[in-house]
């Protein structure tokens, strides 16, 4: 790794593509609910730290601060819905005991 | 490049795995935490000491909380209905890393400029009689996007009430744990009004202050102690009393200051303080809300 | 003054209709009167209009609509002959349904529909514009479904879905056709001559294909082979329905489209100088010979009647591609005669449907006995259609003959002796039945006592016999300038001389 | 002075509405939804009237330090829009939840909160806060489709949710790269301040897609159906009508402010390629469906296709890009108008025959005479019969698609309207079919049938003003890209 030239702010954006892209397959192919939730959460972590790693810092070595309110925004919208998914996810386990959505149906067959 | 910073993005990576694909729940869940205060770590690292607090409390900590809470309900799934098996990698992750490849490549041909936005911060914080220019932008500047972003949270409570999960058994009265609890939520609230109070000059703020006072708040319906202070926090006019007061200085500062969400010159830092503290009652309510109750 | 009469002659069976849905079934006086009312009304207006462009007037009305394309209402020489055609043909049928329907179930829901026909069909003559025509060319499809499906049986459903399916493919070609030539040479208004930018506008395979999309897509209502097959199916319905259907709105709706198309959006000198009047010529000859052939085979006497619409319809497609006055003339006044005469016969057999139960060419044995001015209106009719003298129908195929040899095209003539020798045969037969066989046994009167005169009641006979005198009228009295013989010869003048 | 308020006003008496009837008592409630309804409509009125556009700088600070509202004429149409959908909602709602306190309970707040979400994104000029907007939307929306508290209904709201996550992330990623190469947020500095290259170009993809899943565009559209079909009928309609709106507007905004920037030719046209499959592949599934609700959610997958048509033919500088545009708000007018209507007929329809089969619509037409007038309204704007609103976007699709010199695209539209045509009538048939049995009706308040009728009228009849609405549009798209602030 030391072969290229990385300064930090670019260690942070690989970091969170990483996250981004790892967050973003499990949440496409886990069938359990909770874990689309967690990958949804990781996916936006890395989403947050491209955001914010891509903007210069301040000359005292401070972030961006309208990125900052950017991500402070960012995370309070991801845990209201985070939040929701799970009060949803867990009404509906108390419903059916299932932890995880049915297999697709083929399309357009009526259940 | 930092030693430590690369360290710490690798760890990051590997707990990013490691709970993604954990065995159980249970296990995603705290390893959740783990990667969310590491990751508050590396929010430090980046300069951004607010959003490091905002992870740790909210990211880590209420995240947390309510993943741990629902993999306990979740452990308890009949046979044959859990998919707990882990995704299979191979077809989905090929395409994941060539989408990353992508990503990258573009990032890299990135040149960020100091855009307009920062100098302008920089340039108006004198005029926003907000020292801490993260405040400054979430409550001033960009003051319209937190309102909103409050109607997110209400809009969780509601829709989550439209799903009303009879989850949680009633309280019952535990004497140890009152114990405890009877000297930490006092402490509590103050560390509460404290992080409310600094939020107009260093970080802090609305959020991490509810983070704080909903923890107690939860301590002490866990114990069992003050079931009627616990009923007054689920009623709804607490829910919406901070975006109510949010809506009415942001409509009066079209008389006052001749702009909607505008402040008067001078009041700046004490309508803010008023909206946070109105915001802080609010956004504790509704993260409690957001744990669920036995509805009566 | 002058905007006003157009919008009162569609508003009068619009409202009328609207007015109707909102009527309580039972309120049989006030929906009759209604009716009677806004049939009046329109007949008056139409007149008013009549007597108005006698006086030099010109009528017109502009609303926006699309961008570029205003919704525009005109009553020009052709589209009064069309408005004033339907105008007394609604009056007619009109009288007529409700003495058919009476007692019957969802009179509410029929006569709404019916007026909104109505309006369509009207709208249709007066639209000034390729997009108002297609307004109330798709407003007709919709009006028509309702009533197409009114008994609501398995048989009536599936009639109604293949009209749907017939119609509302047309119209798509219609719009295609519409918003393909439009992209050419801008909006299109009708005027004689046709669109002045279209002689050159390219492509002239290209405006033969957008000529043919346009056939086509009119080609559905008019029962054009190959796009006749809903026509028979659609028999399904009630006696007034098919009357209106075949006489008047939907198949004239088709035809008058193809005038419309023909003399006023290509133009017929443009249109002959693309070569797209002969092929015409031909399907519309072809679909004559078949229709006639199909109905030859039919003992339904509504489906008998069905197919000679077919073929009768396209002797108007036969006169429009003749290229000459001559056949315009027969072509233009069939449009007439044949709604007059089609409605006569549709007229008759629910006459004799609804008073004898009679649906079969077989059980009409006899019959003029027992119904015996319907039969004489049913053989006026039918004589006129086979063409013969003094019958409207022998003015049509006269100047239609005299069109072939005009237009240079002598085997048109032939194929009119065909047709007529067809027509003959589909017919004469039912007549002679009709009056001269004996009643069935078992029938009341059968033998040497006289025959029980069961005629239909009033309501229906009224409607009958009033179209028959103009079948004969409109023969008699051709030479005369307000004949619609004497009407169209002044459009053929207009349309010939730009 | 009143200027400061009015566009502001849009968002924030939504959000006070709801909280409002949020804590007030079921008795207060409803005529506290009657005022604020008459609020919201002379609020919106007053904004009509203005005739300039507007700009309301949020707080005094300027772009780029702060958030301004735009009114421009697109927006003030899509606020009309909005308040007549919601009028006629309210309505039925009343009717609907008659019997069912606890929902209604549950029904309101989230009802304004929506109002709110719709008015934000249709006024917002930030990009970030466009997020905000599209998230507010997405939530209410999830909450809504969970109404019921069925497993059904939790089910469909959890895959929603779970496609509006999704859809946030991606458009977070592509604000992040836009902001980052930027520093700017508001859209016209952004449009200004873009450098066309791989990052600008993968950003607004990642925008575009999410925003593609949000409208359920081919192949991203199969959260759609259970959601829409399985929600309570009020809020079936307003799904329908107004959120796959927002998201929609939203991506249309993006392109009128980027297309002069970027290279969208091969986008453009990609996306009206996955429309014209979302409108083949839709039909096709809503003719197969048995059950009515959910034959209306699957037209909605069909006439999304038609809303991602036009972007083959929104390119600057063309003579189609103006008829394009129109078409675009056509399109948006007509299904919105139409498809509420269709929800709430088959509300109707559905409440009276006790079973939400199609077989249960037989004898409809003369017993429940004014809700299959309004299906069959409604349809006939779905099909694009005239005067519908449906007709008039048709007819400007294939104009565009002859001026831009792309006759193929005629086809297609033609194939939709007939296979649309195919589907509705399936359904309407039904209701001329002799009733079963009398005894099984249930009544159902007249009420309801008169607002599905309303909005059935708008869309039926609606194209009659499309000359008037492509005059009022005309100053946004005229010259474009040159005429954009």
């Amino acid at each position: 790794m030391s072969a290229i030239a990385m300064d930090a702010a670019t260690l942070w954006w690989v970091l969170g593509t990483a996250l981004t892209f790892l967050g973003l397959g499990v949440m496409l192919a886990a069938p359990a609910l909770l874990r689309k939730l967690l990958a949804f959460n990781v996916m936006g972590s890395g989403v947050f730290l491209v955001l914010l790693a891509l903007r210069p810092r301040g000359p005292d070595g401070v972030a961006d601060p309208i990125a900052q309110a950017l991500v402070l925004t960012g995370i309070v919208i991801a845990i209201a819905s985070t939040a929701l998914g799970l009060m949803l996810a867990r009404r509906y386990h108390l419903a059916t005991g299932r932890d995880s959505l049915p297999e697709d149906a083929p399309e357009g067959t009526d259940d | 490049m930092n030693a430590v910073d690369a360290l710490l993005a690798l760890v990051l990576l590997a707990l990013a795995v490691a709970c993604l694909w954990a065995k159980t729940a249970r296990t995603g869940s705290l390893l959740f935490i783990t990667f969310g205060l590491l990751l508050a770590l590396a929010w430090v690292r980046l300069g951004a000491i607010d959003v490091a607090l905002a992870e740790a409390a909210i990211g880590a900590g209420i995240a947390g909380a309510l993943l741990l809470d629902a993999a306990r309900q979740f452990e308890h799934s009949p046979a044959g209905q859990n998919s707990a098996r882990a995704p299979s990698p191979w077809p989905p992750s090929l395409l994941m890393l060539f989408l990353a490849a992508v990503l990258l490549y573009a990032l890299s041909t990135i040149q960020p400029l100091a855009g307009d936005a920062t100098l302008a911060v920089s340039a108006a914080l004198e005029s926003s009689e907000i020292a801490h220019p993260v405040t400054a932008v979430l409550l001033v500047f960009r003051a319209y996007d937190t309102l909103l972003e409050i109607a997110v949270l209400l809009v969780a409570v509601l829709a989550a009430q439209a799903a009303p999960s009879a989850i949680r058994a009633s309280p019952k009265y535990d004497p140890a744990l009152a114990a405890v609890v009877g000297w930490m939520v006092p402490i509590a609230v103050l560390v509460a009004v404290y992080l409310l109070w600094a939020g107009s000059s260093r970080t802090g703020g609305a959020f991490q202050a509810a983070a704080v006072l909903a923890g107690a708040i939860l301590l002490a319906r866990f114990s069992g102690q003050w079931p009627d202070a616990d009923r007054l926090w689920q009623h709804a006019g607490v829910r919406v009393f901070g975006l109510v007061t949010f809506i009415v200085v942001g409509l009066s500062g079209a008389f006052t200051a001749g702009a909607v969400l505008g402040y008067p010159a001078g009041w700046t830092g004490g309508l803010v303080l008023g909206i946070e503290a109105a915001l802080m009652l609010s956004i504790a309510a509704s993260l409690l809300a957001l744990f669920g109750w036995k509805e009566r | 003054m002058n905007t006003w009469l157009l919008a009162a002659t569609l508003a009068s069976s619009l409202f009328a209709g609207l007015l109707i849905f909102c009527l309580p079934e039972r309120s049989v006086r006030l929906r009759t009167t209604i009716n009677l009312a806004a049939a009046l009304l329109k007949l008056a207006c139409v007149a008013g209009m009549l007597w108005g462009t006698e006086q030099g007037q010109q009528y017109e009305l502009r609303l926006p609509f699309l961008p570029g394309n205003d919704f525009l209402l005109r009553a020009d020489t052709l589209g009064l002959l069309f408005m004033t055609l339907s105008a007394v043909l609604w009056l007619f049928t009109t009288i007529y349904a409700i003495g058919y329907l009476e007692g019957s179930p969802h009179r509410s829901r029929f006569f709404g529909f019916f007026s909104l026909c109505v309006t369509a069909t009207v709208g249709i003559a007066m639209a000034g514009n390729l997009a108002t025509f297609f307004l109330f060319y798709e407003l007709l499809t919709l009006a028509t479904y309702p009533l197409v499906v009114h008994r609501g049986t398995p048989k009536a459903l599936a009639g109604g879905a293949r009209y749907l399916a017939y119609t509302l493919g047309g119209g798509a070609l219609l719009l295609a056709g519409i918003v393909g030539l439009q992209s050419l040479v801008g909006t299109v208004e009708f005027r004689f001559g046709g669109v002045a930018a279209l002689r050159d506008a390219g492509d002239p395979i290209v405006l033969a294909a957008l000529f043919a999309l346009l056939v086509a897509g009119m080609g559905v209502k008019a029962a054009l082979f190959p796009l006749h097959g809903w026509l028979p199916h659609a028999m399904v319905a009630p006696a007034p329905v098919s009357a209106l259907l075949h006489a008047v709105a939907v198949v004239k709706a088709g035809a008058f489209g193809i005038v419309r198309l023909v003399y006023e959006v290509f133009g017929i000198e443009t249109a002959q100088s693309l070569g797209v009047l002969t092929p015409l010529a031909v399907l519309a000859a072809f679909t004559i010979l078949l229709g006639s052939f199909r109905a030859l085979a039919q003992d339904d006497l509504k489906r008998r009647l069905a197919y000679s619409t077919v073929s009768q319809v396209s002797y108007i497609v036969l006169g429009v591609a003749l290229f000459g006055p001559m056949g315009t003339i027969g072509g233009l006044v069939h449009l007439v005669h044949q709604g007059i005469m089609k409605i006569t016969l549709f007229f008759c057999a629910g006459n004799y449907a609804e008073t004898l139960g009679i649906h079969r060419v077989s059980e009409l044995a006899g019959v003029g006995r027992r119904m015996p001015w319907t039969t004489a209106a049913f053989t006026v009719a039918a004589l006129g259609m086979i063409g013969l003298p003094p019958m409207a129908g022998f003015v049509s195929k006269w100047y239609l003959g005299l069109g072939a040899l005009e237009a240079d095209m002598g085997w048109v003539l032939a194929v009119l002796l065909l047709s007529s020798l067809l027509n003959a045969a589909y017919f004469l037969p039912i007549l002679h039945s009709a009056w001269f066989d004996p009643l069935p046994d078992g029938q009341p009167g059968t033998t040497t006592t006289a025959p029980v005169r069961n005629e239909a009641s009033p309501a229906l006979l009224g409607p009958t016999l009033a179209a028959a005198t103009l079948v004969l009228a409109f023969g008699l009295l051709a030479g005369t300038a307000w004949s619609p013989l004497g009407w169209v010869e002044r459009i053929a003048s207009e349309a010939y001389s730009p | 002075m009143t200027e400061v308020f009015l566009l502001p006003l849009a968002v924030l008496l939504p959000l006070l509405m709801a909280c409002c009837v949020h804590v007030s008592a079921d008795r207060f409630a409803r005529p506290l939804q009657w005022v604020g309804a008459l609020g919201m409509a002379t609020l919106v009125l007053a904004l009509v009237a203005h005739d300039a556009p507007m700009r309301t700088v949020l707080g005094g600070w300027e772009a780029p330090l702060g958030i301004e509202l735009v009114a421009d004429r697109l927006a003030k149409t899509l606020l009309v829009f909005t308040l007549l959908v919601y009028a006629a909602v309210l309505l039925y709602a009343e009717g609907y939840f008659a019997q069912s306190p606890i929902e209604a309970r549950r029904f309101r707040p989230l009802a304004w909160l929506l109002w709110a979400a719709c008015n934000a994104a249709f006024l917002s000029d930030d990009l970030f806060n466009l997020y905000v907007t599209l998230e507010l939307a997405g939530l209410t929306a999830v909450g809504l489709a969970a109404l019921s508290g069925h497993p059904k209904a939790l089910a469909a709201a959890l895959r929603y949710l779970l496609a509006a996550l999704l859809a946030a992330n991606l458009f977070l990623l592509g604000l992040a790269l836009l902001y980052g190469s930027t520093g700017v947020l508001s859209l016209r500095m952004l449009a200004a301040a873009v450098e066309p290259g791989t990052a600008s170009l993968l950003a607004f993809v990642l925008l575009v897609t999410a925003l593609a899943l949000k409208t359920a565009l081919l192949p991203l559209h199969t959260w759609l159906p259970p959601a829409h079909g399985g929600a309570v009928t009020p809020v079936s309609a307003l799904l329908s009508a107004l959120v796959i709106k927002v998201s929609f507007v939203i991506l249309l905004k993006l392109w009128l402010h980027f297309a002069p920037v970027l290279d969208l030719v091969v986008l453009g046209q990609g996306l009206a390629v996955m429309g014209a499959l979302a409108v083949v592949w839709g039909s096709l599934l809503a003719l197969r469906q048995q059950r009515l609700k959910m034959l209306v959610a699957y037209s909605t997958v069909a006439q999304v296709g038609y809303l991602f048509l036009p972007f083959a033919w929104l390119r600057p500088g063309t003579p189609a890009a103006a008829v394009a545009f129109d078409a675009s708000v056509l399109q948006i007018l007509g299904h919105g108008f139409a498809k509420a209507a269709m929800f709430l007929a088959a509300g109707v329809l559905l409440r009276a025959a006790g079973r939400d089969g199609l077989e249960g619509l037989q004898g409809a037409a003369s017993r429940q005479p004014l809700a299959v007038f309004a299906l069959a309204l409604a349809g006939i704007s779905l099909i694009g019969l005239p005067p519908s609103l449906g007709f008039s976007a048709k007819w400007s699709m294939l104009q565009a698609a002859l001026l831009a010199g792309q006759w193929p695209w005629v086809l297609l539209l033609l194939t939709g309207s007939l296979l649309t045509a195919a589907y509705v009538f399936r359904a309407i048939r039904y209701a001329f079919l002799p009733a079963p049995d009398v005894s099984e009706l249930r009544p159902v308040p007249a009420l309801m049938s008169y607002s599905a009728l309303l909005l059935a009228v708008l869309a039926a009849f609606g194209g009659l003003g499309t000359a008037t609405l492509a005059a009022w549009l005309e100053i946004e798209i005229a010259g474009w890209p040159e005429a954009l602030p």
